[in-house]
């Protein structure tokens, strides 16, 4: 009476446990030192940027900010999973992704900062790129729009959209996720499932026993990755991402992981979490976890990027300010005549 | 309303199939434009012509279609999209405002939004619910995007390829109730018309009659009307109303003193508003007598068997020119 | 490496076959007379019903209209499987559910004639009833707020949403299903897949095998049902109706039929759609499938809805016209003062 | 700004609170409005004080809120929802222009919709994209529909508590930058204001200042600095954009000849066009000078670093005030 029409399952990638020590035979990926040393020189950035933030925000030189304390391995692995030629499509809290794939660190602080030109992103690398998305949510759209763009000319490329797991409640991602699906779309939506969106547990932001199985509803691949090791996630993305570019169309990567700060610099986590749950996912620390694997020193690495860090925050303060005139500058390709006499003020 | 040329329908068709054909990066893309051709036949033929690639079928989703559309333009694509009905538009705005608008502006000129959205403007077609909305002062209010409504096909022909050549974004809002009212003769040269004029489309002395879409008929009427009492009317059809081209109201009003203004959608608020209060700011002196406007009522536009009370009609338009041109 | 953490299987209900055999052991509906004979009645009213009103859109006394033909078997067993606390929340193409439940047909027609009065409802049966829903897919998320009103007061009651394949798309059905999951929600999700949404056949609105599996990215229940076997529709919304109101959450009931007339009376399905299809289609006929199975006599059945539909029209065309005031009287609970001169024209 | 009092947070809070209390129909829903207190504390300690049932996390998505809202009220539930900011309004267009405010007369009275949705208003507090618009034309534009901006702790508890118990759906607009900036005492006597009157605020005989939400408070810098030099400005505070009170503004300009309208939303289709264009149809008689708007401009609200340059500033205020007070 009752028929099986059709069968589904969600799988988890986990390459290394917490301590460091694969769980199983490892993909050629895992013994390829350089690509190891650029995902801990990426996961180190991420870090130090986050920390310089932060601070930069707290002696009033930067707006409200979000770190990516803990969840490093999901942007940084993302970045380098990604062709140069792919487009990136991130939320607010993958500045690693954008610094990696060639965002200058001073723009993306001038973007915090207050300031449009930020995100103008003078390196070519990074023109087609899209911008911060601080709606939550649209960017999967755009994503799929930028994916639809690439395969109806026919190129070999895809998009990459980054959204939080509170995003995967918005119609739009669903939209998003179906089109793709019905269309085939070069595009690959990597949630970072952090566990939190600002003081909203995954577990009341959906019914769904895991993020990865919102794909089966548009008919695309679909799976977790352990977010906190970064031999998974990199793995699991750069299959998606190869599935995206040779025609396999789009693939939803739920990368399980922690957001250890307060949701950003104007939230306190202590209203509303169990401090035992952040000690917990502490210890699953992502750069811990590589260093283990990989025996790396991790000392030289730091130096440097800091280095590159102090450098970028220097520019970034030296910035001129834009005349207010600017604000119309860029409204339309040329300011329209009846609203010409405006920037006189 | 000539039998030989085309009418809007026809033209837009037209406009379309031009400029898919001058340019390979537009592409079509809505609900049952493909084989179908569209609710209103807009894009009939071009599906067999351009193929399914350019001529694009979309799942239901109005959300999806502004947002892929931005995406694909980002990309250097010229989307134009088809909204079924202008009350199907609403789920568009989130995209329309927060991002397409703002792109530009966003990324300081490093990412552009060339995208159209075309839909339907106005009642009177016995449609259901939903299908005679009249919404162009909320795009209006939009900063970043260009709006757009034709009130005959030569126009609507040239405004449109106007509108996909732009390299923003533009709503084009095609009045329902003209699809198929008139006919004219359509050149189909390619050629665009400006996307910031008013169009000065029968002078007068006596007062200025503004107007815009399916309403501009009723404007038509009443100044036939008057004219045969003796009222010399000019007629402004405002066509592109943002950005809005105010001069050109303000000058014929500076002539004729007098100003009554036409539209389909609610009164508060409503675009007509913007162009009372330009006049009120620029053109006061030369008002002889108050500014009125004769629009849809602020409440509901009702199902069909009440439509009729509530789009503005030739007699409303007439009386208030009457009373303009009368008072003292 | 890769470890399965969850898997899903969605299940298609068929009790009868298309010549009326049954497929297995059947409930104990199957073998309720006074049961089967409402189904068939209702299924017979839909259908004469939806000629009723072609016609008098054909003669100009009635707008754009919507048939169900051919998938009857949907909103029947749908209103037959609620309870009467229920709340219906239909689409455009449930005027037989709608009258099932007590909408008076003379109130269906004037709506569909352009008059707001037939939303009104005079029989207190239906007085919670959501109107027909002319925007595709809002109407989801208004029954999960119906649903989560009665939650909230704690009444064993639900809300019956009924959509087509098309609403799917919408992110507002998945936002509704997905808040569905996340708070257990006493909604059932009826979905209508017709194969077709105006000229978009479904495999072209999405990459989904089934439209059942929308409901696993909400983590709620959902089959399929043969929606041209009405005693399937029935017993599988049945389920679903149950199973929300003793709180056991949401389901979503995928039907299976197709959409033998054009979209609507303004629609020419011949320019998209093969002939052949809908022919094939026409062989599942849900009425002569119900007869065939009870064996019992559609005519004095058919005799009493025609008369019945008649006494509606006549009923319908004498309907005295509102006054063009009307439009404003029920705006708000009073015409504000700022607007009250409009009254005046 | 008063030391003791409330601020309007806490006005707002106050308001809720008793209006939970008084009525077990209310209930809050929204997202981070539990035990986080909502982004701005405006529900805290309500979680704690009335349950999770009736103050409710909702996941995110904000068409999904205002759906949901609906469906409660049409079961005679008055749920008051909140959205973060107003920037994330737009995703309930749909259900607000097209539900909402429509059910009634959809239903002839049938069914009612009983909601309120609360949102931020306004820019100035160097907040990121989205968070600082100002859309009130475009709510206003919807019949139906009404929308409040409160100025004043006092004026925010009492027009709160009256949209919570309008049978009807009415938009909340909280201006952000009035969140703390000042205290007043207020009364939690339960005592509602009027839902459709413009509060004149300050009595004055050269001009009409109109100005509403955080504007205000420039307008009244401004007339402060006027009075200093001669010149008598009165101040309308509109606090009810929909249904707009014209009478209050007609009466006084009849009385000033002379009015300034200043608002932070963008100039074109702004709600200053609505209220000058009553103005230039009600009043124009006894107008002695050009009405002019002193508003955002029709440019993208810049982030941070440039706020300040697209915000009506005193200043504008001031000056576009003299030019009215000297134009003969
Ligand atoms: C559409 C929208 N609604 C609300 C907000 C306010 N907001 C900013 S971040 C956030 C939570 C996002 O959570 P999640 O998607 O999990 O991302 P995370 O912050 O954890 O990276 C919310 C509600 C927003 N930016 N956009
Ligand atoms: C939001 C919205 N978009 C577009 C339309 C126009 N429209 C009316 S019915 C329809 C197709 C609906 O298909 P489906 O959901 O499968 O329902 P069916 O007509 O097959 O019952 C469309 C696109 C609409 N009414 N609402
Ligand atoms: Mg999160
Ligand atoms: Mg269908």
């Amino acid at each position: 009476m009752d028929e099986v029409v059709a069968t589904f399952e969600i799988r988890c990638r986990r390459l290394i446990d917490e301590a460091g020590r694969p769980l199983g035979p490892l993909p050629p990926t895992a013994t390829d030192q350089a690509l190891i040393t650029r995902l801990l020189e990426g996961m180190l950035l991420a870090r130090a940027f986050d920390r310089r933030c932060v601070n930069l925000q707290r002696t009033g030189q930067l707006g409200t900010f979000a770190t990516s304390l803990g969840q490093e391995a999901v942007p940084v692995g993302v970045a380098v999973a990604m062709h140069a030629d792919d487009v990136l499509v991130p939320s607010y809290r993958e500045g690693a992704a954008q610094i990696i794939r060639g965002v200058a660190i001073e723009e993306l602080l001038a973007y915090w900062g207050g300031d449009e030109r930020g995100h103008a992103y003078a390196n070519p690398a990074v023109a087609e790129d899209l911008p911060v998305a601080i709606t939550v949510g649209n960017q999967a759209l755009h994503a799929a729009g930028v994916a639809a763009a690439m395969q109806h000319r026919r190129q070999a490329r895809c998009a990459v959209c980054v959204m939080g797991d509170g995003a995967t409640s918005k119609g739009d991602v669903y939209e998003a996720i179906n089109v793709a699906g019905a269309w085939r779309l070069p595009v690959v939506f990597v949630v970072t499932n952090n566990r939190w969106a600002i003081s909203t547990p995954v577990a009341r932001q959906t019914g769904a026993e895991t993020l990865a199985q919102k794909g089966l509803a548009g008919g695309i691949a679909a799976l977790q990755a352990d977010g906190n090791d970064v031999l998974a996630v990199h793995d699991a993305v750069g299959e998606a991402v190869e599935r995206a570019r040779s025609g396999g169309g789009a693939t939803l990567v739920e990368c399980l992981t922690y957001r250890v700060n307060d949701h950003n610099t104007a939230d306190d986590a202590g209203r509303y979490r169990d401090p035992a749950e952040v000690e917990e996912a502490r210890r699953a620390d992502p750069i811990a976890r590589l260093i283990a694997f990989s025996g790396i020193d991790p000392a030289p690495l730091e130096a440097a990027v800091g280095e590159r860090i102090e450098a970028a925050v220097a520019r970034y303060l030296a910035i001129v300010p834009e005349p207010s005139a600017a604000m119309f500058g860029h409204l339309h390709h040329e300011i329209p005549e009846p609203t010409r006499w405006q920037l006189r003020g | 309303m000539a039998a030989a040329g085309l009418n809007m329908v026809e033209a837009i068709t037209c406009a379309l199939a031009r400029a898919l054909a001058d340019d390979p990066d537009v592409l079509l893309l809505g609900q049952d434009i493909g084989r179908k051709g569209g609710v209103f036949q807009a894009t009939a033929g071009l599906h067999e012509r351009f193929g399914a690639d350019r001529v694009r079928d979309t799942p239901l989703a109005e959300t999806m279609i502004s947002g892929l559309a931005i995406g694909m333009a980002t990309q250097g694509l010229r989307p134009v999209a088809e909204i079924q009905f202008l009350g199907f538009l609403y789920p568009c705005l989130d995209n329309l405002a927060n991002h397409a608008s703002r792109l530009r502006t966003r990324t300081r000129g490093r990412l552009t939004c060339p995208l159209v959205v075309r839909t339907t403007h106005g009642g009177g077609v016995h449609a259901p619910e939903h299908h005679s909305e009249a919404i162009e002062s909320m795009l209006a209010h939009v900063p970043g995007l260009r709006t757009v409504i034709p009130s005959t096909p030569a126009r609507a022909y040239g405004l449109l390829l106007a509108a996909i050549r732009d390299p923003d974004p533009v709503v084009f809002l095609e009045p329902t109730r003209l699809y198929r009212a008139t006919r004219e003769d359509v050149a189909d040269d390619g050629v665009a018309l400006p996307l910031d004029r008013c169009h000065v489309e029968r002078e007068g002395s006596d007062l200025t009659l503004v107007a815009w879409g399916a309403a501009l008929y009723e404007a038509r009427e009443a100044a036939a009307t008057l004219a045969v009492e003796g009222i010399s009317a000019e007629i402004v059809d405002v066509q592109t109303i943002a950005p809005f081209d105010a001069a050109t109201v303000i000058a014929s009003v500076e002539r004729t003193g007098r100003c009554v203004i036409v539209h389909e959608g609610a009164r508060r608020a409503g675009f007509g508003a913007e162009i009372a209060a330009e006049i009120a700011e620029r053109a006061l002196t030369s008002l002889l007598a108050p500014v009125e406007r004769v629009t849809g009522y602020d409440t509901v536009m009702p199902l069909p068997r009440l439509e009729r009370a509530y789009l503005p009609t030739t007699e409303r338009v007439v009386e208030a020119c009457r009373r303009a041109y009368l008072y003292r």
